[in-house]
């Protein structure tokens, strides 16, 4: 493994973290991408800066809001542009310069154009030449049935919906059966049918021990196939892992929970008296919003202080937990 | 599934009246089919579209875009009728287009052109007089979010910048009824958010009818108040959402211990109609979905969880997630056909 | 709610005015134009984007050559007539002849301009959304590429012949004997600019992409002239080798220009001309020749 | 079609599909029968010229090498590599664990195996018109063989110097008409000089050189010769290094291209 080298993590001041305990976002044990001191400009314009991060088996959803450089690191790990400084490995290998590599990965990029003339099959088939696999037809065949697009195989690719050409990409990214798959906005375009079953696939290649690099915007879909996120902001190494810790890890902003009560007053006042809670709000609906510093306490003493107060809870849900909270506060400036 | 998604809240403004008597449905077809060569787009679709924020859904290649296109009288039928705003779109398309906004889905902006000089430009090809559509073009510039960089080149625009520019051209000639064609794609969490709230306002604070038709859910959960749904050319369901009686709907409880013990308390109490959630998202803490929301089941979960001492994560109560109605409506496995938009307009 | 129109007493009142106006969206309460309008909007817009208004300068620099070289064509003779009185003049009809080359690449660069964007971006789209028909984009396209074509065919001709009469020792009557060849001028730009505008539009409804388009009406026009010149040493009987003239744009707008101010051309290698109607048949023929190609190419809507 | 080719040569096979399915093969075609309606038009009034100076002369030298040539090759090779480049589909052939040098050849190889049967067809088929009424015998026959020949170079060399351009600049097209028509045509008349740099000439000098020199000089007194063309094998072998160091530098450029 090369040297780890001490990655000065500044703090954005949005976002107070606890200190960064490893040097470099160590994702797990054995990683298999690996980017070290990676940058990138054009001219004055500089994308990505001083990026390091290592991810291994798994799913990795790669989020950053547009222009954060998202789609440029994941254009540099694919090959398909060659980085400022820094080095980049797949497998120990370098993406550029390196042909070997790309035995290694598959790339589902997000560019909607595909060969028209071509039919599902022989497109499919040709990537598996271009690999050099010893049985293309098998292999081909095998990557069609694993995205279920057999019906559709023997069509001019020119005929394929938006969600057909997703998956069709797909097939072409995994007939060499590569460990590792890069995949830019994989679900752009699809409809829920054909999203849940993508998800379902990407779940599945996450538990084979393949691992997965995913940029995507809509987090409600992120949250259904990944645990462990990068954030990217404004070129820079935002938030790395499981992001439930990285929740936990914001401890600027105090947790907000939602509750709904039989008699929202009456819980309100009684929860007032816990030391950890910071504030109450209720709203004209009755819900309430409580703020507190120990989120783990609240969930287990809610309960009883219901029942000590003879008060029904119907509804109790963190207001900032989810995927969008967590990101909406890495990107803020 | 997932979580259901948190309104957005935006104060109602009087919508203007439509030169409509207030019943009449702003969009209908009377058996409309479209055929392209072999393949049916349309198939005898009988629709009645209230003047609300409507939800059009439905697979790749459902006829989602031929419909739109029909509708703006762009194509003509191959039998049956469709009205806009009470006007015939085979015989009045102009009439209705000069009334109705379009957002297409696809990339349409001309690169090397400011947005103000080609927004200001479509509003004169609605029939706004020269000196009235720089001025509109420039407010309506401002109230979809682009300030200064409106009078840049759109090639340097961001996705969600051009999506904006979009919606832009569509509501420039103050129309009564907008098709608004996968306006969120590719753009960012802040960017949707703040284009949900726009056509949120588009439809309270101007009044005017929305037709959405998008793939993400989500949006349309958080936007729409009727929907429709059409695969392989047929109406499949249409109605309002979320509007499903209250006891029907199930108990989503997380906790954060062994799930096996919190199910045997549970018993104790007399409910046991509770399974261990399998889909759902991927989270740290076990899902138990508990059959229905009586008083006493709500009771029951409360007294179990501070018997144990059990940290309660989530409690709510779940009605049949839009992606459930969908799914169930569309039956995920439906064979798709040879998409006919896709040929019918790639020319 | 905001006082509408009213003079809003601000400074002198007592201090009891205050008011908050709502910036938000109005609705639009003014007049809505017809049809007439939006082709009338879209011709003018075509033709300042075709010049590259509001685009990077790069689009701007083809266009200004041109109009700088044909003006010079014109600024050049009067100059030269004005200081040396009996110098040979460039005459009417040998103007278009001598400029051809500069009509040619204007046409080339600004017809793919009227429609290649629109296709490749996909503003059709939007176009046809709109309050127009197909007829009417085509309508407005073609107008404006004619215009267009005017500026650079009947300007710097009608500034020639002003600049000669006003050289003549009594300009007023020298412009009334010469008002002739005024009409005959407008003419000959008119239909000159129809002609070649309409042959690149054709050619530019084919294709998206603008240096496709640009080059394939370069080429078409060589080829054709090479190909028409070729012919004439193949085909040998007289009565079919004036024909051959109409293949050869360069030739045809040369023997109209000739025709139309009586003049014939010294014998070349395509023959006798033919009258003038021939040549103005033959261009007014292809520009409804291209305008049915158009049509067929736009038109049929789904 | 020749399934069997796809295994060993996908990227050939691929581009051979690209222009069969396009508007590429439709316009080449078209551009290669030009010479066929010349060879029609002599036969139909055959009297106006003698054989050898019409199909040599006017068809080939003048009106095929001079202008249609460099096109037809100059569409397809700017099309082979360029529309992938537009469409961003090349990464499909440039993430692959194949040289980047094979992929140009394949590409080069797929305009050559397209360009050659339209032009040759082209030719020949003027070449018969023409030859109809008299009887040619082998003496003509050497016309046919030189021009084949000398033709194929042509499309080899200006293949490979087209792909490079089509890799260098984005509108290599308009690129490639500027080059054949002012720079070889035009010019070349002209300047002397350019003639050391100039594709035609090198291919004109092999269609010279086939062609032993009796017949030629009873030809050429009439027209224009082609002054100081040179021999047969230097010509080649220069079309043969343009080629290849063309070739060379396309892939070094493959490597180094950002694909963004």
């Amino acid at each position: 493994m090369s040297r780890l080298i001490r990655n000065r993590a500044k703090t954005p001041p949005s976002v107070m973290v606890s200190t960064v305990a490893s040097p470099v976002a160590l994702l797990s044990t054995e990683p298999t991408i690996v980017l070290e001191h990676v940058s990138k400009w054009y001219g004055d314009l500089v994308a990505v800066s001083d990026l390091s991060f290592s991810i291994g088996p798994g799913v990795t959803a790669l989020l950053g809001p547009n222009g954060s450089g998202k789609s440029t690191t994941l254009k540099m790990i694919s090959g398909l542009i060659g980085q400022s400084t820094g080095q980049i490995a797949i497998k120990h290998l370098p993406p550029r310069g390196a042909p070997e590599t790309y035995r290694t990965f598959g790339l589902v990029s997000d560019v909607d154009q595909l060969y028209p003339y071509l039919t599902g099959r022989e497109f499919v088939r040709m990537n598996a030449l271009l690999q050099r696999m010893p049985e293309p037809d098998e292999a081909g065949r095998r990557a069609i049935d694993i995205v279920e697009m057999n019906y559709a195989a023997d069509r001019r690719l020119g005929g394929y919906s938006k969600g057909m050409r997703q998956r069709i990409k797909l097939a072409a990214a995994l007939v060499h059966d590569p460990d590792v798959l890069l995949m830019d906005e994989p679900l752009n375009g699809t409809d829920p049918a054909q999203r849940a079953h993508m998800i379902q696939l990407i779940r599945d290649f996450g538990k084979m021990g393949k691992t997965l690099l995913i940029s995507s915007h809509v987090l409600i879909e992120v949250e259904r196939f990944a645990e462990n996120i990068l954030v990217i902001v404004n070129g820079k190494l935002a938030a790395a892992g499981n992001y439930h810790t990285i929740r936990e890890r914001i401890d600027n902003r105090p947790h907000v929970i939602r509750l709904r009560a039989s008699d929202p007053r009456l819980l309100g006042s009684a929860l007032l008296a816990e030391p950890s809670i910071r504030s109450i709000k209720i709203d004209e609906a009755g819900r309430i919003l409580a703020e507190t510093s120990d989120a783990r306490s609240f969930y287990a003493l809610v309960p009883g202080i219901c029942r000590q107060n003879d008060v029904r809870l119907f509804e109790i849900e963190a207001a900032d937990e989810s995927l969008e909270s967590v990101f909406s506060y890495l990107v803020q400036r | 599934m997932t979580a259901t998604a948190t309104r957005i809240e935006v104060p109602h403004a009087p919508t203007p009246d439509l030169g409509l008597p207030a019943a009449e449905s702003v969009i209908e077809t009377r058996n409309l089919t479209k055929r392209f060569g072999g393949v049916v787009a349309l198939d005898h679709l009988d629709l009645e579209v209230p003047r609300a924020a409507i939800g059009l859904l439905g697979p790749n290649g459902a006829g989602k875009t031929t419909l739109i296109r029909l509708l703006l009288g762009l194509s003509r039928p191959t039998s049956g009728s469709a009205s806009v705003l009470g006007m015939d779109t085979g015989a009045e398309g102009l009439k209705i287009r000069q009334r109705v906004g379009y957002m297409p889905e696809s990339d349409v902006l001309p690169s090397n052109a400011t947005a103000a000089d080609f927004v200001g430009h479509m509003a004169e090809m609605s029939g706004i007089p020269k000196v009235h559509a720089r001025q509109r073009a420039a407010d309506v510039l401002y109230h979809v979010g682009l300030d200064e960089e409106r009078y840049r080149l759109i090639k340097g625009f961001s996705t969600g910048m051009k999506q904006r520019v979009k919606l832009a051209q569509a509501v420039v000639h103050d129309p009564s009824l907008v098709f608004l064609d996968e306006p969120t794609a590719g753009m960012d969490p802040s960017g949707r958010d703040a284009m949900l709230e726009l056509i949120l306002r588009v439809y309270r604070l101007m009044g005017m009818t929305v037709v959405l038709s998008s793939h993400i859910l989500e949006d349309i959960e958080r936007v729409c108040d009727y929907v429709i749904i059409i695969n392989g050319g047929k109406l499949v369901l249409s109605g309002p959402i979320g509007k499903t009686a209250v006891d029907t709907q199930e108990i989503v409880v997380r906790i954060n211990s062994d799930p096996q013990q919190f199910m045997d308390r549970l018993a104790t109490y007399g409910i046991h109609e509770v399974r261990l959630a399998t889909k759902g998202l991927v989270t740290p803490y076990p899902e138990l979905i508990v059959g229905h929301g009586s008083d006493a089941v709500y009771d029951a979960i409360r007294d179990t969880a501070a018997d144990l001492g059990v940290p309660l994560r989530s409690l709510r109560s779940r009605a049949h997630s839009l992606e459930e109605m969908y799914l169930n409506a569309v039956e995920a496995g439906a064979l798709e056909l040879e998409s006919p938009e896709e040929q019918a307009d790639g020319d | 709610m905001a006082i509408e129109g009213q003079y809003v007493p601000v400074g002198s009142s007592d201090g009891a005015f205050g008011e908050v106006y709502d910036r938000g969206y109005q609705h639009y309460e003014g007049s809505r134009l017809g049809r007439g309008h939006a082709v009338h909007a879209l011709t003018t817009y075509s033709m300042r984007r075709a010049l590259g208004s509001k685009k990077s300068w790069t689009a701007k620099v083809v266009p200004a050559l041109m109009y700088v070289a044909a003006g010079l064509m014109v600024v050049i003779p009067l100059g030269i007539r004005a200081f040396l009185d009996d110098a040979s003049v460039v005459e009417y009809w040998d103007y278009f002849f001598s400029i051809f080359v500069v009509l040619g690449v204007f046409v080339a660069t600004i017809a793919p301009e009227m429609l290649c964007n629109d296709r490749s971006e996909n503003v059709l789209t939007l176009y046809f959304s709109r309050a127009i028909t197909r007829m009417d984009y085509l309508i407005a396209k073609l107008v404006g590429t004619a215009l267009l074509t005017l500026t650079i065919t009947l300007v710097p001709m009608v500034v020639y012949w002003l600049g000669r009469q006003l050289l003549e020792d009594s300009p007023l009557s020298a412009m009334k004997d010469n008002a002739g060849d005024l009409w005959r001028v407008v003419v000959m730009s008119l239909v000159t600019a129809f002609y070649l505008g309409s042959v690149a539009l054709m050619i530019s409804s084919f294709t998206g992409r603008k240096s496709i388009a640009v080059a394939v009406i370069i080429v078409a026009f060589l080829v054709v002239s090479i190909f028409s010149l070729t012919l004439t040493e193949v085909v040998t009987d007289q009565d079919v080798l004036p024909y051959l003239a109409i293949l050869n744009p360069l030739r045809l707008v040369g023997e109209f220009s000739y025709g139309l101010f009586g003049q014939t051309m010294e014998d070349t290698e395509f023959g006798k001309p033919l009258s003038v109607w021939a040549y103005a048949g033959a261009m007014l023929g292809t520009v409804v020749f291209c305008c049915g190609v158009m049509y067929w190419r736009y038109v049929p809507a789904d | 079609m020749a399934a069997f080719l796809w295994n060993p040569f996908p990227v050939l096979m691929l581009t051979v599909r690209q222009f069969a399915g396009g508007k590429a093969v439709r316009v080449v075609g078209a551009i290669s029968l030009f010479p066929v309606l010349f060879g029609a038009i002599y036969a139909f009034d055959p009297g106006i010229e003698i054989a050898e100076y019409f199909i040599s002369e006017v068809i080939y030298r003048r009106l095929f090498i001079a202008t249609l040539l460099p096109i037809i090759v100059l569409i397809l090779a700017t099309g082979a590599l360029g529309n992938e480049i537009e469409d961003q589909t090349l990464p499909y052939l440039t993430l692959k664990p194949i040289r980047r040098l094979r992929i140009v050849v394949e590409k080069l190889a797929a305009t050559v195996l397209v360009a050659t049967p339209l032009v040759f067809a082209g030719l020949t088929l003027a070449y018969l018109l023409v030859y109809r009424s008299e009887a040619g015998g082998s003496e003509a026959l050497t016309y046919l063989w030189a021009m084949l020949t000398s033709a194929f170079f042509g499309i080899v060399a200006y293949g490979s110097v087209f792909m490079l351009i089509s890799l260098l600049i984005h509108r290599a097209l308009l690129a490639g008409i500027t080059y054949a028509l002012v720079w070889e045509s035009l010019l070349g008349r002209y300047l002397p000089g350019l003639r050391l740099v100039s594709i035609r000439h090198y291919t004109e000098s092999i269609y010279v050189g086939l062609l032993d020199t009796e017949t030629y000089q009873f030809i050429a007194a009439r027209g224009d010769p082609l002054e100081d063309a040179n021999s047969v094998a230097a010509a080649v072998i220069t079309l043969a290094v343009v080629s290849v160091i063309a070739i060379g530098l396309s892939g070094r450029r493959l490597r180094r291209l950002n694909l963004e």
